[in-house]
């Protein structure tokens, strides 16, 4: 069959396109052809089933997402929310900040190096779109068995793809999670975050405004990779002769990227650019259909003018592909010629691919026949909606009743070191340095606190000191044990993180991964998860900017754990206030903020003394979170503490173990009363952070914890060589030091 | 003892950003009438004992499965006749 | 009067701005140089930043080598014009033959990013006045191709000449022959080295200490004295 | 149009990390016998017209000059016969 037009389609209604190989129900299809008034062309069923894919149109998530809206806290601080390539903050003096967390979960692994580059790069392109140089990235990683073989595979390709791809672009990578559970065998979660900085007035929107207006196209040529149904489309129906088999991973440039963002921030330094999309998922069906739709006119594009790597690719194909860093750019007509002539400073390719028109279509021809004539609202914006059902699994009952307090506890001191020894040096709460150590921390020369401090800390302005933090959450033990309060834990140990730094928590953008929506126990752990997020963000006053959706992570019938990854952003007005993980000197005095419970369902010492996961969850008490951060940024400012960790995973030990080795100076505890010295070393109750604090300001430190309501128990001193806890145990620094940095690089080197 | 030479190439339909990259250096430097570069690796592996079928079978295995990721790359796998080597250029 | 520092950005490179930012902080006026021209703009010295100029495909260095500023700047270092290369400006100086040797990727073949103590081995290089020869100095280190290697004639040439400007301590991180992190020509006017000093100017920021002021702090002296 | 192939390859007493990595590796995937790897770069060249004496000469020199580093690798240029290609592996 030779090429499909609008006219050839209205001539033969009754052709049947193989919208089913393309994903599409049949309802959906149905509804195409109602939207239209007639058969889709080849073209236009590309468009429509990409862009209402799970992955586009978040069909099955979106009902659930509103919450976010609805109950979005109200914040001075929002610039632009939910909707856009990435939210925007207000971070005072004038800039802006925007970031994102997003998933590359499959591609990661059937191609580990280039399908976890690519999800950098993809990321970084939504932070582009928004008028921002990005300034730091991050990258919360989930894999399977830490000692199963084909964890060997995946993750140091992962590591080295993410390395290789942000290390090139120049972006310091200051932060992430590196957790092993062999839940994620045949799912690896890799996420990446990005963060950009501009001036308030900088703010770029996807639209396509101004009738007349240029739609440029620029970067990488437009080749046959990542095309998932195109390729059915334009093979197997239309034209037996082709290969059938388009690649769906695709190879990144790191380097055209860098090209690309530099060569964008000089054109809207210019002000050359009205509008501007990335090309991500979807690639041209996506930029055209959301430019034009948000814009307030209509567009024509000449898909002959896109340059191609491929010469045989069909339009089908051009309009699906998902080829790396490439833009689009709505400009004035004016101002193409200055626009093209910076794209040629930075040897990047740029074509005038179409115009704004004054109507309300998408128009799309090839070989001057109009392929595609659709509203593009309908394309981008009004897929379908899914109510899907939900049910609690008939597990979880089960699983909440098999309490982590009845499992055997350590009975002397030596069986207490042993645990903690194995804990220490356990995969999850080992030293992550042999993987940190292959991303660039220093690029850029304002990142102030990097892996492994609590969280990443990015100067924006050299003059005033200002600052950003940002940390990334998610404990996928406590979201299977009760999906709603592990959303809400993963939310407090983000906000924590920022605000153990010093900085004040602005906002949150999340990735949620989970298993497959058409499975009701899914379903209902993801709107668990949203309802407990959303609650939380009201609750704590940081509104989600917006986020990513990652479903189908399922081997067969078994799903990952339910996993929120949070993100928490944060902004400090002088970063020479930030207060550092590591003890800074001897003699300095320890304290524990916050109450300590006999909590260890889902916790890092049932994990790896007892392979055990059952109970429910540390409780959450977010007003408690809030007020202990209230009292870490405070301290900060008014310089009563010099060392600070929060507790999470592994309990109070693990975070003292970590200031201890990386400050090079021991610690010695005493087991406050009212506690015994296991659920002291090992319970993770939430809500809490240790804090090292100079005897002079002892008191002053007190008295304002004591004023504001926080729990504050004094712990014991950093001193010596060694870990010791009174009467129980003493562990040397240079033994931790093995256990706690040999691991992942005998798994993995 | 023989060398064995296992080539491997991303799939034409995959970006090759290096194989660009040197053939966008090339006009600079003078070099006219190229008008593709591919850039790929060469393994040269040097086998104890024959190298029959069975060892050729073993080594193509270990290609598809170790030297090569199959999703973006092909390979070749050719046995090396020392003598017909260098059949136009000179090993520099 | 102060001196004017040349900096140049290739397409990919990443340290171009922390490099004006570090010859600023040291009191010398950076200069933006551009790879495409071949006019210095009658710079006093130039640095060659570090990052991945043309993704450092082909070999690190290997297609910058061949840029218009290059032609240009070769020919001015050999008359004696101060030339620094931190990290992929090393390596494209090895690429121009301006320093002997080559660089290759790393032996563990990772990127690796740490902050690397190092000895500086000659502090009578224009980039090295302000420092004591033997002094030990801690500087930020990131890269995939850090190894560096040349054949033995040439190292031992370097070594009798004096000409190894700084050498790894107790951790060799990339493999390089006889701990060489870098090394300068002849003259010593030009100086190659792999970390980055311009990452340890400043207090707080990077690994928090300033031990790679006094690289722009001697060729601030050196061109001031001479002018 | 023809294809002419460069291969480099660093100098044998250059240490190459990469292929001890392939080495190492291969007898945890249950491959004995390969007593050496190597790893280098494989080009290929798309040229236009006829690869006669004096295009080849320029791809020596542009070998020599851009694509092989002579410092520390060696080359060979090769002007591949599309038909003896894959002389015993099958192109997978
Ligand atoms: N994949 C990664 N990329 C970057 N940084 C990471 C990664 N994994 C862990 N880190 C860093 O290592 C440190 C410890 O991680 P983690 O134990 O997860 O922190 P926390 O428990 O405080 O959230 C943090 O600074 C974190 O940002
Ligand atoms: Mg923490």
């Amino acid at each position: 069959m030779s090429l499909d037009t609008v006219e050839n389609a209205g001539k033969t209604p009754d052709v049947e396109l193989p919208w089913a190989e393309l994903g599409l129900k049949k309802d959906e299809y149905e509804r195409v052809v109602e939207i239209l008034g007639r058969r889709p062309t080849g073209a236009e069923l590309a468009m429509y089933s990409v862009m209402w894919s799970e992955h586009c149109s978040y069909k099955s998530s979106k009902v659930h997402l509103r919450q976010f809206g609805e109950k979005a806290p109200q914040s001075d601080a929002l610039l632009v929310g939910i909707g856009e390539n990435a939210g925007v903050v207000d971070v005072g003096n004038g800039y802006a900040v925007t970031f994102k967390v997003e998933s590359h979960n499959h591609p990661s692994y059937v191609e580990p190096y280039q399908g976890a580059a690519t999800g950098v790069g993809g990321i970084v392109r939504d932070i582009i779109a928004m008028g921002a140089r990005p300034v730091a990235v991050v990258d919360p990683l989930r894999m399977g068995a830490a000692d199963h073989p084909d964890t060997k595979r995946v993750l140091p390709g992962v590591v080295a793809g993410i390395g290789g791809y942000g290390n090139c672009l120049g972006l310091p990578n200051i932060g992430g999670e590196v957790v092993f559970d062999a839940c994620y065998q045949g799912n690896p979660l890799v996420n990446a975050g990005a963060i950009g900085v501009m001036r308030h007035e900088d703010i770029h929107l996807a639209k396509a405004a101004g009738t007349g207006n240029k739609v440029i196209m620029y970067g990488a040529r437009t080749g046959g990779d990542g095309i998932g149904g195109a390729s059915i489309l334009a093979s197997e129906t239309f034209d037996d002769a082709k290969p059938s088999k388009r690649p769906a991973v695709q190879v990144g440039d790191p380097f055209q990227e860098k090209l690309l963002i530099e060569c964008t921030l000089e054109a809207f330094a210019e002000q050359l650019v009205v509008g501007i999309q990335d090309l991500g998922a979807a690639g041209i069906s996506c930029a055209t259909s959301e430019l034009a739709s948000n814009g307030s006119g209509g567009m024509r594009v000449e898909l002959d003018d896109v340059p191609l790597r491929d010469s045989t690719l069909s339009p089908e194909e051009i309009l699906m592909s998902e080829s790396q860093e490439r833009m689009c750019a709505v400009v004035e007509p004016g101002k193409v010629d200055r626009f093209l002539e910076i794209c040629e400073k930075w040897d990047v390719i740029a074509t005038v691919i179409g115009e704004v028109t004054d109507g309300d279509r998408l128009e799309i021809f090839w070989h001057g026949e109009k392929i595609v004539d659709v509203d593009p609202r309908t394309v981008a914006h009004d897929g379908p909606v899914y109510e899907r059902p939900l049910a609690r699994p008939d597990w979880q009952d089960a699983l909440q009743a098999d309490d982590a307090g009845k499992l055997p506890r350590p009975s002397t001191g030596d069986e207490l070191k042993d645990q903690v020894l194995k804990v220490v040096a356990s995969p999850n709460q080992a030293s992550k340095k042999w993987i940190t150590q292959q991303y660039d921390h220093f690029v850029q020369g304002n990142t102030v606190l990097a892996q492994p401090e609590d969280s990443g800390m990015i100067r924006i302005d050299e003059e005033t000191g200002l600052g950003v933090a940002i940390a990334t959450d998610g404990n996928g033990r406590f979201a299977k044990l009760d999906p709603y309060t592990g959303a809400q834990l993963a939310l407090a140990e983000a906000y924590r993180n920022v605000a153990t730094t010093g900085a004040k928590p602005l906002a949150v953008s999340d990735c949620l991964n989970f298993g497959s929506p058409e499975d009701p126990a899914v379903m209902w752990q993801f709107a668990e998860a949203i309802r407990g997020l959303a609650d939380g963000c009201q609750q704590l006053g940081t509104p989600v900017t917006g986020g990513n959706v990652s479903l189908y992570n399922q081997t067969g019938e078994a799903a990952i754990h339910p996993t929120p990854v949070v993100a928490v952003l944060g902004v400090i007005d002088d970063v020479a206030r930030r207060t550092p993980v590591a003890f800074q000197e001897e003699g300095q005095l320890l304290y524990l903020l916050g109450d300590t419970r006999e909590e260890f369902g889902g916790s890092a010492w049932s994990q790896v003394v007892h392979e055990h996961l059952g109970g429910l969850p540390p409780a959450v008490d977010l007003e408690r979170e809030r007020l202990l951060g209230e009292i870490l940024i405070s301290a900060s400012r008014d310089g009563m503490i010099d060392a600070a960790h929060d507790l999470s995973d592994g309990g109070l030990i693990q975070a003292v173990v970590e200031s201890a080795l990386l400050g090079g100076k021991g610690a010695r505890l005493v087991v406050p009363d009212g506690l015994d010295a296991f659920t002291f070393l090992f319970s993770e109750s939430a809500g809490r952070a240790v804090v090292a604090v100079p005897r002079s300001e002892e008191l002053r430190f007190n008295d304002m914890c004591g004023a504001r309501g926080l729990p504050v128990t004094r712990i014991g001193v950093v001193d010596g060589e060694s870990v010791d806890v009174q009467g129980e145990f003493a562990l040397p620094l240079d033994e931790l030091r093995e256990a706690h940095e040999n691991t992942i690089p005998a798994l993995l080197a | 003892m023989a060398r064995v030479v296992v080539d491997v190439m991303l799939k034409p339909e995959i970006l090759d950003p290096q194989g660009q990259a040197v053939q966008r250096a090339l006009p600079r430097l003078g070099f006219d009438g190229i008008s593709d570069v591919r850039q790929g690796k060469r393994f040269e592996l040097e086998v104890d004992g024959p190298v029959d079928d069975a060892a050729l079978a073993r080594i193509q295995e270990l290609a598809e499965t170790f030297l090569a990721n199959t999703v973006i790359e092909n390979f070749t796998v050719k046995v090396e006749e020392p003598a017909q080597e260098s059949a136009v250029g000179a090993e520099k | 009067m102060t001196a004017r520092i040349g900096v140049v950005t290739f397409p990919g490179s990443l340290d171009d701005r922390d490099t004006q930012r570090a010859i600023r902080l040291a009191g010398a006026e950076p200069v933006a140089l551009w790879h495409k021209d071949k006019d210095l703009k009658q710079v006093d010295a130039v640095v060659l930043p570090g990052g991945f100029s043309y993704g450092d495909y082909l070999r690190a260095g290997a297609i910058s080598r061949f840029s218009p500023v290059m032609g240009t700047l070769i020919e001015q270092a050999k008359a004696g014009l101060p030339v620094l290369g931190i990290c992929n400006g090393f390596q494209v100086l090895t690429e121009a033959h301006l320093l002997p040797g080559a660089m290759l990727g790393n032996d563990h073949l990772h990127f690796i990013c740490r902050d690397q103590k190092l000895r500086v081995e000659n502090a009578d290089t224009a980039w090295t006045a302000d420092y004591e020869a033997g002094q030990e100095i801690h500087i930020p280190l990131k890269n995939m191709d850090g190894r560096y290697v040349a054949d033995e004639r040439t190292l031992d040439m370097l070594e009798a000449e004096g000409r190894v400007a700084f050498r790894y301590v107790d951790f060799n991180p990339n493999g390089s022959l006889r701990d060489i992190a870098g090394i300068t020509n002849e003259a010593g006017n030009v100086v190659g080295l792999m970390p980055h000093p311009e990452h340890a100017v400043e207090p707080l920021i990077g690994s928090g200490r300033t031990d790679g002021l006094p690289f722009f702090t001697s060729i601030l002296k050196k061109l001031v004295a001479a002018s």
